[in-house]
């Protein structure tokens, strides 16, 4: 019976201790900065217009295949206001079909798209599979009302490929191929 | 499998001692990365296993895996097997006509071959003979078709399916129900050919244990209910002609949006060598693009678009683009292409600058289309 | 090949009762079904019957180029996600030669060693409920395994399905704190498998359960093909990390953790040791890791061609040997792209193993093999 | 006896029981998952209500409106009458379970008797449910559930008769009335005395509970809930109080025959408004007990079970009855029957520790029909 009784003093060591339940609704576990939700894109703040430009790289790679991109000539290229001639027309990313695996974040030359590491993007249940379906508005409400305080910018992926520091200042223009 | 295997390099020590345990045996020696590969012939693979289990310097006692490889005209198994003792691997390959898919089957050296074997059975089809309880292990019985076969469509299934449930709807919502049946009869038509023929083996097989005959009679016997099974399926087929229906291409619009967007991109690339040829500054070059571009997308939306909106099923029958009026345009497009390079061409000789030279290369399409009314 | 006896030679007629372990069962831990044929509580006859997790992942890969395909590995192996990204890399770089630098090595080898620690977890959780335990082992091991992965997240990004492993090194660095962040989780998982130890180890109802349960002979675990655990329990000291070491294993010490009888008790406690090991590796790790470096093989396109060639890559994963055989014809999607799961092996032989226990038993010796489905069905 | 109608007391003593039960059970239910949890490193139920109080209250009002449903080919009346053949036994058993002198229903010359004799017939609704369902797993669990409370009940009946007969009363020693077992204990409760009856007792206990480690006819991973499996909603949910009743009663039960009930450190005119808190506490602590058992115990297999019920508990139990007939043959005073007790509990604990020890046997028997199709190995 010895097993059993040292069985008894370990768990009562044990249930001593203070229990570890984090309690959801009411305390929230802190997101590391590099949690992936679901992607997202960003607000370019200085011309009002999203970093994408609509090159379907992402939507190339992407395994699942839940993106469909398409472009339009930029207005405001027109009128001199922004340095981007082409901008992202349509946006639609399929949350239900995505499974989240960062790829179209590591192709994208222009670093348009992030992975959302907010709660938001965790709490993400909906009642119909429609409402998945997110459009461009949709995607860049978080980067535009200021939700998503940090992104992660990974230094390096293997879209870069050659490992080089990324100096801070350098310019994020997107480099071909 | 590198197609020009070496033959009689230096050989790795351990094809050393199997060339010395069977002199007899040819192999062909194939370097991989981390073990070793031999191509056996099928005749010579039992012995050559046999003798890689029992004989003492080689000892291979652990068949880590057994895979089967669609090279399209040949299948081909391959082995990889470790010895405990000695501690080192080789990889053995047996190559067999695509037709005439059969093996001996090693589980009588190796059990782990067992499920290996099911498995590699049901994938490809090649067939282990020997093998005590061929059961398919991952998919159900009776399936009819070798999933990691090349030729089992792997893309195009998806479009496939979207084709069949788009057909379905479209016709449901016309109400035709005649036509209806025959897309989706098809596939209904093979899922209970397939139940019918598990129902066939599985009494077949408790006829055989029943009758108590050992496993391999106890196969030939399911192999005969199956043959008799499918005489009278084809009978009956004969008796009703099983309405061959042809399988809607793949018409959807994703595809003509990529070929859209590939002959624009073609249109950039060619205009801005134009461009650069004729030693444009960055910006003339980026407008003279552009122009090329909204010239393309004129001219696109002037031809008819290529694949015209689903017509209501009464016109269903005029397929949208006959092969003839395909030819017809893709003539047309071409004439178009040589009537602007030639009039290019003049308008340089003649050292217009590039504004001059675009109204000439117009007026040349002008002529072009009113002869082509004409004619 | 006996000749089988015509009749049953039971005195009185009794038709045999098959019960359906599974699919929807508890302790068969994921959609796997066993028909036992049971006389009584014995088991006369077990066909184990698998493929409800069937997905195609050979076949699937073969559409993809070799980044894509990672996440089909993710997914084959969820419990041990890094193990299966790393034989995939590695199968990509021995076909093309790639040099993979210092410190993406280290990356690898740590996380792998926690991946293996949490599967073990995992296993000891579920095993506990199996064998009767009223859920405080799997609490004990879900809080620790709530510590790995809260690592890994913040290294990754993802708890589980990670896509960080490349061919050619990792996706992207580590965090800043990651040194410290990992030596908290070191001793806290210390403490928790010291609380498992206490819990179960010297149990004498789970000793009575476990000790002498399915015994298997080293030649029987040999010529069944088992792997990992299942095989050091029956005494046969071999450990890919040892044996034909990858990566760079070859630099750390740690021993091997051996059973006697191959018992159901003893793959227990290879598998308690060697969560201990693994923590052991993952500490000289981290003092032997250089600070910063490359951690991707310089040079690489962004789609990945590699030369005609076939190779069959293997790893040790928490279940036993993770292999990857890629048949490339030089296109950027793989030819052929077999997967052979240490589950598929390990539970090959269930029939011998269980045919003649209990039918509490056979799903004890079931819960003993740490069987993955997805790994089994692909 | 309120009111000169025995009718209207006995009615109203009944009114009592009839609420106390529910209100324990919801209680009891709460405790157990906040002790498993914090055995467990976690904090328990904490959503509904203030720390979790209403949880319980909730899973009965869930438990109440949720539709019981019953499988088509289940055999209807078997099947709908066996949570009431569960249930009653173990609640007239409460009857006779006097909490202090004179806080009872009704106290019977045979009580220890009657409580026995009564709580033995839930074994035939547990039967009547696994047969009834018409369900593998619930068949099997039946089966174990009838083997498993049989072969443990003749150990707790002679543990209980071996206290009763060394029981000291005013007229002579041996008696079955439990107000007289507990006025017996006023100096030393019979723990002391009776070790081994009381080792006997609780193990048997545990066994008649079918809580860990013998909880085989509920086994979740084997059979899934073993006779209940067909069940849900207001008939699952008297399975469990029955449970939960009969927790109280063998706690109860345990700690008035072996730890001096009311009576012990106190004395017997202290008053109810220190007896009845007295009684709760020793309760509570034999129902701890129980619950810690449920945390940290692993299930054992059916032979095993039998096995340690037939070739330990009984011998024992029948070592301790003669012992206690010398002592009270010869007269010897009570010091010598502490002695053989304690001698055989050491026993006890020895061949415990020896049968675990003992691995498995190993059945490497493998009947005709299977070799026939065995696969060369």
């Amino acid at each position: 019976m010895l097993g059993i009784l040292k069985t008894i003093a370990a768990t009562l060591g044990i249930a001593a201790r203070k229990p570890v339940t984090v309690q959801y609704p009411t305390e929230k576990k802190q997101l590391p900065q590099r949690s992936r939700g679901f992607p997202v894109l960003l607000w370019d703040f200085e011309h009002d217009e999203p970093f994408c430009t609509g090159c379907q790289v992402c939507a190339r790679y992407c395994p699942t295949d839940c993106m469909t991109v398409t472009m339009q000539d930029n207005p405001k290229y027109a009128e001199g206001k922004s340095p981007r001639k082409k901008i992202v027309d349509t946006f639609y990313i399929d949350y239900a079909r995505c499974m989240r695996c960062d790829i179209c974040v590591e192709v994208c030359n222009f670093d348009a798209i992030v992975m959302d590491n907010t709660w938001r993007s965790v709490e993400m249940s909906r009642f119909d599979r429609q409402d998945l379906i997110m459009d461009l508005e949709a995607l860049l409400r978080p980067s535009k009302t200021g939700q998503l305080k940090d992104p992660f910018r990974e230094p390096m992926g293997v879209a870069h490929s050659g490992w080089r520091p990324k100096a801070e200042g350098e310019a994020k223009g997107g480099e071909e191929e | 499998m590198s197609e020009g295997a070496a033959t009689d390099q230096a050989l790795p020590p351990v094809l050393e001692r199997v060339r010395e345990a069977l002199p007899d045996i040819p192999f062909q020696y194939v370097p991989t990365p981390l073990d070793p590969a031999v191509v056996v012939a099928r005749e010579h693979l039992l012995p050559f296993m046999t003798a890689l289990k029992e004989d003492e310097r080689l000892a291979f006692d652990y068949l880590r895996c057994l895979s089967g490889v669609d090279y399209l005209d040949e299948l081909e198994v391959v082995y990889h097997l470790r010895s405990f003792r000695h501690g080192h691997t080789i990889a053995v390959k047996v190559r067999m006509p695509a037709d005439d898919p059969r093996v001996p089957s090693v589980v009588h050296l190796w059990k782990a071959a067992d499920w290996h074997e099911r498995e590699t059975w049901e994938m490809f089809g090649i067939v282990f003979e020997g093998h005590p309880d061929l059961r398919p292990l991952l998919t159900e019985e009776g399936l009819g078709y070798y999933p990691l076969r090349k030729s089992h469509p792997l893309a195009e299934i998806e479009d496939w399916q979207e084709n069949l449930l788009e057909e379905v709807e479209r016709l449901a919502a016309v109400g035709a129900p005649a036509a209806a049946p025959e897309a989706v009869d098809e596939r209904a038509q093979k899922v209970a050919l397939a139940q019918k023929k598990a129902e066939v083996i599985k009494k077949a097989r408790e006829e055989a244990r029943a009758k108590g005959l050992s496993a391999e009679e106890e196969r030939r016997y399911v192999q005969e209910a199956l043959k008799r099974f499918e005489e009278e399926a084809a009978k009956e087929a004969a008796a009703a002609p099983a309405p061959a229906a042809a399988r809607p291409s793949p018409a959807d619009e994703r595809a003509q949006k990529v070929a859209l967007a590939q002959k624009k991109a073609e249109v950039i690339k060619k205009a801005r060598e134009e461009a650069r040829a004729q030693g444009l500054s960055g910006e003339e070059e980026r407008k003279y693009v552009q122009e090329a571009v909204r010239r393309f997308e004129e001219e696109m939306a002037a031809a008819p678009a290529p694949a015209p909106p689903p017509q209501p099923p009464a016109a269903q029958g005029k397929a949208p683009l006959t092969p003839a009026e395909r030819a017809a345009r893709i003539a047309l497009a071409q004439k178009k292409a040589e009537v602007i390079k030639k009039a290019r061409e003049e308008a340089r000789a003649k050292g217009l600058t590039g504004e001059e030279e675009r109204k000439y290369v117009q007026e040349a399409l002008h002529r072009l289309e009113q002869e082509g009314e004409g004619g | 090949m006996a000749a089988p006896a015509p009749e049953h030679r039971h005195e009185l007629e009794t038709i045999d009762l098959y019960i359906n372990v599974g699919p929807q069962h508890p302790a068969t831990h994921g959609v796997f079904r066993m028909v036992l044929t049971v006389n009584g509580e014995l088991v006369e006859d077990c066909d184990p019957v698998i493929g409800y997790m069937h997905r195609g992942n050979e076949k699937l890969p073969e559409n993809c180029d070799y980044r894509q395909a990672i996440g089909y590995h993710d997914r084959t192996d969820y419990l041990a996600q890094f193990n299966t990204e790393w034989t995939f890399c590695l199968a990509v770089e021995k076909l093309m030669g790639l040099e993979v630098p210092e410190r993406a090595e280290y990356i690898r080898v740590i996380l792998g060693e926690l991946n293996r620690v949490a599967s073990h977890m995992m296993w000891v959780g579920a095993f506990g409920t199996d064998v009767g335990f009223f859920g405080t082992p799997f609490m004990y091991a879900f809080r620790e395994r709530e510590v790995i992965q809260d690592l890994f997240e913040a290294v990754t990004g993802e708890r589980m399905m990670y896509n960080y492993f490349r061919p050619g090194g990792v996706a992207w660095d580590l965090p800043d704190d990651f040194e410290e962040h990992c030596r908290y989780v070191i001793e806290h998982v210390r403490r928790g498998i010291d609380d498992l130890d206490a819990l179960m180890t010297d149990n004498e109802v789970f000793l009575a359960r476990c000790r002498g349960l399915s015994p298997v002979t080293p030649e029987q675990a040999i010529n069944w093909g088992l792997s990992g655990p299942m095989l050091r329990a029956c005494g046969v000291r071999h450990d890919l990390r040892r044996a034909e070491p990858y990566s760079i294993y070859d630099r750390f010490d740690f021993e091997i953790p051996v059973g006697t009888q191959g018992d159901v008790y003893d793959r227990y406690l290879v598998r308690m040791e060697e969560m201990r090991q693994s923590l052991r590796i993952v500490e000289q790790a981290l003092r032997q890791m250089p600070r910063n470096g490359p951690i991707m093989a310089a040079g690489l396109k962004r789609v990945l061609r590699p030369p005609p060639g076939e190779v069959y890559a293997r790893t040790e994963s928490p279940r036993g040997e993770y292999g990857v055989y890629i048949v490339s014809r030089g296109g950027d999607k793989p030819w052929r792209h077999k997967v052979r799961g240490a589950s598929f092996c390990n539970l090959s032989p269930l029939r011998e193993m269980v045919v003649g226990n209990y039918v509490a038993d056979a799903i004890i010796i079931l819960g003993s093999i740490d069987i993955v489905l997805c790994e089994v069905d692909r | 006896m309120i009111g000169d109608n025995p009718w209207l007391d006995g009615l109203l003593r009944l009114l009592v029981i009839a609420v106390a039960i529910p209100v324990a059970v919801i209680v009891l239910n709460y405790l157990e998952r906040k002790v498993i949890g914090r055995v467990q490193n976690r904090l328990g139920p904490m959503r509904v209500g203030p720390y979790g109080t209403l949880q319980a209250v909730a899973d009965t009002i869930k438990l109440l409106t949720k539709e019981d449903v019953r499988p088509h080919s289940a055999d209807r009346w078997t099947f709908e009458l066996a949570p009431y053949v569960v249930v009653v036994p173990s609640v007239v058993a409460l009857v006779t379970l006097p909490l202090t002198e004179d806080l009872f229903v009704r106290n019977l010359a045979l009580g220890l008797f009657f409580i026995l004799a009564v709580s033995t017939l839930s074994i035939v609704g547990l039967v009547m449910a696994g047969w009834g369902s018409d369900n593998k797993y619930a068949i099997l669990g039946a089966m174990r559930s009838a083997a498993q409370l049989i072969s443990y009940e003749i150990p707790l009946v002679m543990a209980a008769v071996a206290v009763a007969m060394v029981a000291h009363t005013p007229d002579g020693r041996g008696t079955l009335d439990l107000v007289q077992i507990v006025d017996g204990q006023g100096r030393v409760p019979y723990i002391v005395w009776q070790s081994l009856a009381f080792f006997i007792f609780t193990v048997a206990a545990l066994a008649e509970l079918y809580r860990q480690p013998f909880d085989i006819p509920v086994a979740e991973s084997e059979v899934v809930g073993g006779p209940f499996v067909e069940y849900s909603g207001m008939r699952w949910a008297m399975f469990m109080m029955a449970e939960y009743v009969n927790l109280v009663l063998l706690s109860v039960l345990a700690s008035l025959v072996f730890l001096g009930g009311w009576n012990w450190p106190l004395g017997n005119q202290v008053g109810p408004a220190l007896q009845v808190p007295l009684i709760v506490l020793k309760t509570a602590l034999f129902i701890l007990f129980f619950f810690w058992a449920r945390a940290i115990l692993p299930r054992l297999r059916i032979d095993q079970l039998m096995a340690y019920s037939w070739q330990v508990l009984l011998p024992l139990a029948f070592y301790q009855i003669i012992a206690n007939g010398l002592v009270l043959v010869y007269d010897w005073p009570d010091v010598v029957l502490g002695l053989l007790s304690g001698a055989g509990t050491v026993a006890a604990a020895y061949l415990t520790y020896r049968m675990v020890r003992r691995p498995a046997p190993l059945r490497a028997r493998v009947p005709a029909a299977a070799a026939a199709r065995e696969v060369s190995v």
